[in-house]
């Protein structure tokens, strides 16, 4: 399946790119296999925070064909 | 209910009048406004220049879901957001939020609400030039003991 | 801290940016303000037009008591106020109340603080034209649970 | 002693009148005292304010040459 991988603010420049187009095979792939995968297998920093599609969750959440995931730091507007 | 996140500077008292004239005449008791404007310094650095990221489509979506929580909780008439995001200078205004209502104490605990959620879950990252020059982002917004509670919680992988 | 009452109709958010002009810029995180303005009803009656009349001197003094009571509870930069008294009409702005702060809490708070206090201490009295051509006294603030009891200590002779 | 008694809203419409310059003789006048003498005994609505040189106070207290003394109605501004 193909997702869309998102990085913002201090994760945009870790990662050096704001995001990935990913094919995952296999079944059941969550969050957390999904920044394995586009890490190299790097530890996410633990304030890190995931969204998919627009709407907070965690690593274990998983996964479907055409997802937008999306890590980023703590927000700090207004 | 309106939410607005622009490039474009803004007035605020523009904004929000041209909002109200949209709005039934002489049904609202009042509005409650904050308006956060850009600081000069921030944890002890002087700041001459700021770049507000956000992640187009999340942050609508968020402060619309903070506005329409706050509706659903107290007896208001209307609600304005406008935020900017992009280059900032100091005192140039960030966010505007607005609550019109019948009754002035709805209008305070709403526009509270939202500014406050708003801060905790609407995806924006500022990034400050120091006077030194330097750009680091801010970390977390040092107002706001609720957030790394908030945080915890949505703690990930 | 700035305490204005006056006949002539005002725009809150001129008063408020004219004010803001004064301040030391920079400084200010945000700032929370409230602006009152005249309904078209109350109690049930359709009101066309209303009369606000105060005690010279006395209105001024206690708010600006209640201004300063807000300065010493909270750590705010500035405030302004703004109250029209004489004959108004409905959607005019009635009162205006604004509060600087590094903080956005303490502004909230402390916005919150006046209008309330204003409302409960700051001798003015409205006088209502119905539709219907009636004049009638306003005797309370429906939406104040607490001037009861604050009447009730002051209550005399 | 000479002091000014002033009317504000329901009041000054039921007094007929804005204020009234009293003089008044003996010691220890109240409050309470002065309204009897500006309102021919009547007695004074329960919900009546009193100010004393334009602070709340109440009828027991105690006035001195030269106060301003103010009865009005509960305030309804802002």
């Amino acid at each position: 399946m193909a997702i869309n991988v998102k990085y913002f603010a201090s994760m945009r420049d870790r990662m050096g790119r704001g995001e990935d187009a990913v094919t995952l095979e296999g079944e059941s792939m969550t969050v957390a296999d999904v920044w394995k995968k586009v890490s190299n297998g790097e530890s996410l920093p633990g304030s890190t925070l995931v969204a998919v599609n627009m709407e907070y969750t965690d690593g274990d959440s998983v996964v479907k064909d055409g997802d937008e995931i999306a890590f980023f730091p703590p927000v700090t507007g207004g | 209910m309106k939410v607005v996140v622009q490039e474009q500077p803004f007035d605020p008292w523009k904004a929000l009048t041209d909002h109200e004239a949209t709005l039934e005449s002489g049904k609202a008791g009042g509005s409650v406004s904050f308006v956060g404007t850009m600081r000069d310094f921030n944890d002890g650095h002087s700041v001459s220049a700021m770049r507000l990221d956000h992640y187009p489509g999340m942050t609508e979506k968020h402060i619309e879901q903070v506005c329409q929580e706050a509706a659903d909780k107290w007896d208001i008439l209307d609600s304005l957001v406008v935020h900017r995001v992009g280059e900032i200078l100091p005192n140039d205004p960030i966010v505007l939020v607005v609550v019109w209502s019948a009754h002035r104490a709805n209008a305070f605990d709403a526009c509270r609400y939202i500014i406050n959620y708003l801060k905790e879950r609407a995806p924006f990252w500022k990034c400050e030039t120091t006077t030194q020059g330097a750009n680091r982002w801010v970390e977390h917004n040092s107002e706001d003991p609720g957030v790394a509670a908030a945080e915890a919680v949505r703690r990930s992988a």
